[in-house]
């Protein structure tokens, strides 16, 4: 099953709930820009599966009214390119209702958006900004980086009160992997850890955990034997799992499609050091994009973002450290 | 656009209640003012004075089961709701006991058990929760009105444009209610917008639309039951712009560089309190000692808000990162650790009632 | 609104032009899908086939001191504009001789020489731009006009209200010219939008506005042609909207699961190359030997590009990073450290020509 | 002279100057939401005085437009707040545009904001983003922290060639403080040492840079001194400046307004890590905003934004560390 299927598999399961509806640009008659809800129309009509205006502040905007009126929006933000057209709605009512109202209301909404770079549609159209968002309370932030993740985290999402954004990785949408016949909801508050090892840890997310993988493998093949944890979900950040580890490996590198300044891999780098000083035995490591506008020709594009070689490398630096 | 005088309300009961509803706001004001100025107010306060006819007629023909999405000039929608001087004032106050705990101050005064979903700090921010609400609304098969009042300043935000189209594309219960007051801060609306007759922004998507004379409190009463009945029986968006005027500042901050003096005090000859209270009492439907009686009533409820206000207690620091996320996750991990559990299987955590109508 | 033929341009050099534009158009458009079959070019790519009929027209009654902003959809555009097809082919192949560098692709064409500012991937996101241009036109005095081609899709987001109040608001020389090809991807208009004439929606700003023919590049071209000159003379806002149809998918990844096969039918029968070519026939101002040698030239013309473009050089890895600031602080660092300069009296890097004009 | 005052004798001078104009909303009549352009409207008039409307998306993006025109925008924006319907323009334009088309054009706009918490306006009116814009490639990051530097930065910027925001402390127009009588642009690239010390390397920026100074002198009455370091520059960022001090006293403290995670104290500390791991003699300590929305109550606004004690603690534990 492909990371799509598993997703429309989940909206399926999902949108069997009287409550649960799918609105967004092109979600319906077009099939969905990635063809994630194709059929759904079909299906399910055009009160569940709802066409919008290219109008994305207001339809984000009308996705958390919804949520505050009973019933649970699936919004499509075709990409997240465009979500920061929606960003005041996301993070001045989606993630701030709840608690400037006391409690009094929580704001159920889920909103996917397709993320990322790698299909050459150049710099207004590759960002990666599921770790930016993770700067703002309140909002649950998950970037499913496995075909059982994908479809689980959309009904874990549903059942979760709170705002819900989904980074799918426009790169993934193609996977094959293994999914649930009957798609489930899978835990949404722990990172995972994808691959065991005793050496280095790579924490990374998302469309760099099959990179990640892969650099393993090939660290694995001269002897280091690297642990690699999935995040899975990016606020709030489960440290534990990765403290875990580095306490055990001593050496982390981590792996973030987001520009390094300022990257989600800041944010871990400052919380091993916070609470894991003493137990590394070298600099963390960040495999990140390089800081530039997201270029179109693939050799350039490829060049901006985090690689395999470097991943090795930067694991293999961690190895030759000396403390 | 018609600004002749409304017939007044038949009934006794609407016809005073509507100029008791005007006194009460005016005197909640003017004591948020004087506790502003004595600092147990702070941040920003935008009064209404001025405006009252607006949300006195609007409030009375707002339904339990409507919806209600304001602005940051809220203080009077929230009164008329139906809650309390002294949940306001408490709230202005920052106390615990206020109607969000004191956390969101007047600009966000919050009551989800009268379905009053707070003021919008952020102009046009509401407009499209407003049409969301409404969305909700008719999947759900309910027939009320999602309302969302909001000054003519956020009609030049793009929000405006989008949530009137997408009201109207998709047929949803929305009562526009534009409070045009002819100023945004210091920016006259000839000077910010092409296009001043709002009435016709609406019209241009179809949106049956109206201009009412918002000193005139019968006329807006008369107005807004009528959309807001047409909003519940058809179904479909309804706009009614409300000209009116503001008397203070646009908030505690402002100096009023912008507009001439001479134009407030000829607004002010209009006041809609003493206009109505002429009429009513050229109509020989009200005597002085029953005006006499209401604004007594409405000190008295006023001071006993400030001395609730005054007395109530401040929300203990401790509490602060409770209400950012409905789950808690940290809490619920501890469990599953112990018990072996799922997490989407875990009781919610601390909502306090049933917030969103999700089980009505 | 009036659909009726123009009458065709009076001199034969327009005439026989317009043909000849809209014929380049379509064979670099073909040319292009064809390289993306081959795998050439990537990533998007949004083909005009259909509608050259409005670019053919209004590009040629566009200044060379007028100013461009376009969509993603803007081939035809900058070809007309004079870009040649080579640097436009090389740049849709990501080359370093591309108008761009190769960098932005077939959705970012540039060329800050002509005027023109760009293929713009973000709905309604040049709008702004064209209105700003518009305001230093205006500031400098200059008579020109800011040009904004853009979809009826971008009708629909908050943006293009904004904009179109802006620029009647300060008067500014902005020439909207909306593509209404009836579809935003799988979206017609009529599902999207409830004010569907959009010169309607112009005309509530004051803004002068009309709505052409898009299939009849005479009609586009004398539309387009006074709109142009009007924006000029009186510098207010003028909008023109080209009602018009993509014969194409949306892109490449289209299935076009959204339309009928005999719309796109029906449509094909208003094909505005052979109508014009015919009325020109008609008129006994075209013989076939003369589209022969157009078609050959364009054929000719598209194929030499695609040989440069094939032929070119990528740019090197190394050179992603410039251009992210024209000031390259860690060189000036340097450079201050060792002569003790202060930053804002140093050379402004690597820009590569005079670029905005800042000169002018 | 106040911060105010600095800025607006800063806007006086630059306006004399053909090419610059100012725009935002009650800018004009009003005088300025914060009483900065008071009086300019008088003096410059209205075609150089802009009031705009309500209208965040187009006028920012109208300045960026108009920057390519050939003019110097200075584009208010009331708050940071209300940025966030603007973000598209700043990110997918300003930010992008240059490097997009290859280094044909430049964005010379600049985009002053206020910014911060502290005056109980509540969760929609108290973001601090200056940190979370810093992610963004392409863009410059000013956050003037003293009366000098509020002048001088703007002029400063209106003479660079890319798209500059500059985030003004709401809590500090009326600091007061030594401004030259005539503005001068003032350096740009790089951060400051504010105080001298030995001990530890206390590294902040903007409204949180009189707290730090506070700190240090409570910290120096018990003996400690502490090195103050003011970024100014969020963007490009200079780590030469903050790396040498931490590599003398061999341990860091970073105060920073924004919300912890993913705030610039991440970045920071990673840069730390990256480049000066081994002459840490303590972990990296961060003093940040609480994590939740900031409430109206003052005495929840001052617990959420970060405060001297706990700034004197942090400095305080890196100095018990022992490595
Ligand atoms: C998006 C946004 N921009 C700017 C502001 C600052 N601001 C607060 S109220 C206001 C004026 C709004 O005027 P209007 O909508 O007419 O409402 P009124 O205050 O007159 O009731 C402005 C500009 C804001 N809160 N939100
Ligand atoms: C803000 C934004 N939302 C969504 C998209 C995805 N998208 C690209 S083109 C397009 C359709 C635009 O239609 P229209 O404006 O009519 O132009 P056309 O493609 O028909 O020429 C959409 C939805 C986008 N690029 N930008
Ligand atoms: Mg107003
Ligand atoms: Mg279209």
């Amino acid at each position: 099953m492909t990371y799509r299927e598993a997703i429309r598999r989940a909206l399926r399961t999902a949108l069997h709930d009287d409550r649960v509806f799918l609105m967004g640009e092109d979600v319906g008659m077009y099939g969905g820009s990635y063809a994630v809800s194709k059929g759904l129309l079909d299906e399910f009509g055009p009160a569940k599966i709802r066409d919008t205006p290219l109008s994305e502040l207001t339809f984000v905007g009308a996705g958390i009214g919804a949520a505050l009126g009973g019933v649970r929006p699936i919004v499509e933000i075709m990409t997240v390119n465009f979500s920061l057209l929606a960003l005041d709605q996301i993070v001045n009512n989606a993630a701030t209702l709840r608690h400037m109202c006391g409690g009094q209301l929580s704001v159920p909404v889920v909103i996917r958006l397709a993320t990322g770079a790698g299909k050459q549609v150049a710099a207004q159209h590759s960002h990666s900004f599921e770790g930016w968002y993770a700067h703002i309370p309140g909002l649950r932030i998950l970037a499913p980086a496995t075909v059982e993740d994908a479809g689980g985290m959309l009904l874990a999402a549903l059942d979760d009160p709170d705002p819900v954004l989904i980074f799918e990785h426009v790169m993934l949408y193609n996977a094959e992997g293994d999914g649930p016949e009957t798609p489930q909801p899978v835990d949404i508050d722990h990172a995972e850890v994808r691959r065991a090892g005793r050496d280095v840890t790579i924490i990374t997310y998302g469309g760099t955990l099959g990179k990640a993988m892969t650099a393993a493998a090939e660290l694995s093949a001269d002897g280091i034997e690297a642990e690699v944890i999935d995040l899975r979900t990016l606020r709030p950040l489960d440290d534990e799992t990765f403290l875990a580890s580095v306490r055990r490996t001593h050496r982390a590198v981590i792996v973030d499609e987001g520009w390094k300044s300022g990257s989600i891999s800041a944010e871990i780098t400052a919380r091993i050091v916070e609470q894991a000083f003493y137990e590394l035995d070298a600099p963390v490591e960040r495999v990140c994009s390089l800081e530039t506008p997201i270029p179109y020709p693939r050799h350039l594009e490829q060049a901006v973002l985090p690689q395999v070689p470097a991943i090795v490398d930067a694991a293999r630096r961690t190895m030759q450290a000396d403390v | 656009m018609n600004d002749s005088a409304a017939t007044l309300p038949a009934d006794d009961a609407t016809a005073l209640g509507l100029l008791e509803d005007m006194l009460r706001i005016r005197r909640l004001e003017e004591k948020a003012a004087e506790f502003y100025s004595a600092g147990k107010i702070r941040g920003f306060l935008h009064l209404y004075i001025g405006e009252e006819a607006v949300a006195a007629g609007a409030m009375r023909q707002l339904q339990a089961e409507d919806s209600i999405f304001t602005t940051y000039r809220e203080h009077g929608h929230a009164l008329l709701r139906g809650m309390s001087a002294a949940t306001i004032m408490t709230e202005m106050f920052g106390k615990v006991r206020g109607c969000s705990r004191g956390r969101g101050g007047s600009m966000h005064l919050f009551d989800a058990s009268l379905r009053f979903y707070g003021g919008s700090a952020i102009v046009a921010g509401a407009l499209p929760l407003a049409v969301g609400m409404a969305l909700a609304d008719q999947m759900r098969g309910r027939k009320q009105a999602s309302a969302c009042f909001f000054g003519e300043g956020a009609m030049a935000e793009g929000a405006s444009h989008e949530s009137l189209n997408l009201a109207a594309l998709w047929n949803l219960p929305v009562l526009f209610l534009c409070e045009n007051n002819l100023y945004a801060m210091g920016t006259a609306l000839s000077r910010s917008q092409v296009q001043t007759a709002m009435a016709e922004r609406a019209r241009l998507y179809g949106i049956s639309s109206e201009s009412v004379d918002g000193m005139d409190v019968a006329a807006v009463h008369d107005a807004v039951g009528r959309a807001a009945e047409a909003v519940r029986s058809t179904g479909r968006p309804h706009f009614v712009e409300l000209r009116t005027y503001r008397f203070r500042a646009h908030s505690m901050f402002d100096a009023e560089l912008y507009r001439e003096k001479a134009e407030i005090e000829e607004w002010k000859q209009r006041d809609p309190i003493p206009a109505y209270q002429a009429r009513l009492e050229a109509a020989g439907r009200l005597t002085p000692d029953v005006v006499e009686a209401m604004q007594q009533r409405a000190d008295k409820e006023m001071e006993a808000a400030v001395r609730e206000a005054d007395a109530a207690p401040w929300e203990p620091v401790e509490d602060l990162t409770r209400f950012i996320y409905t789950r808690n996750a940290a809490h619920e991990r501890h469990e599953r650790e112990h018990a072996g559990e799922h997490a989407h299987d875990v009781p919610r955590g601390d909502t306090p009632g049933a917030a969103n109508g999700l089980a009505r």
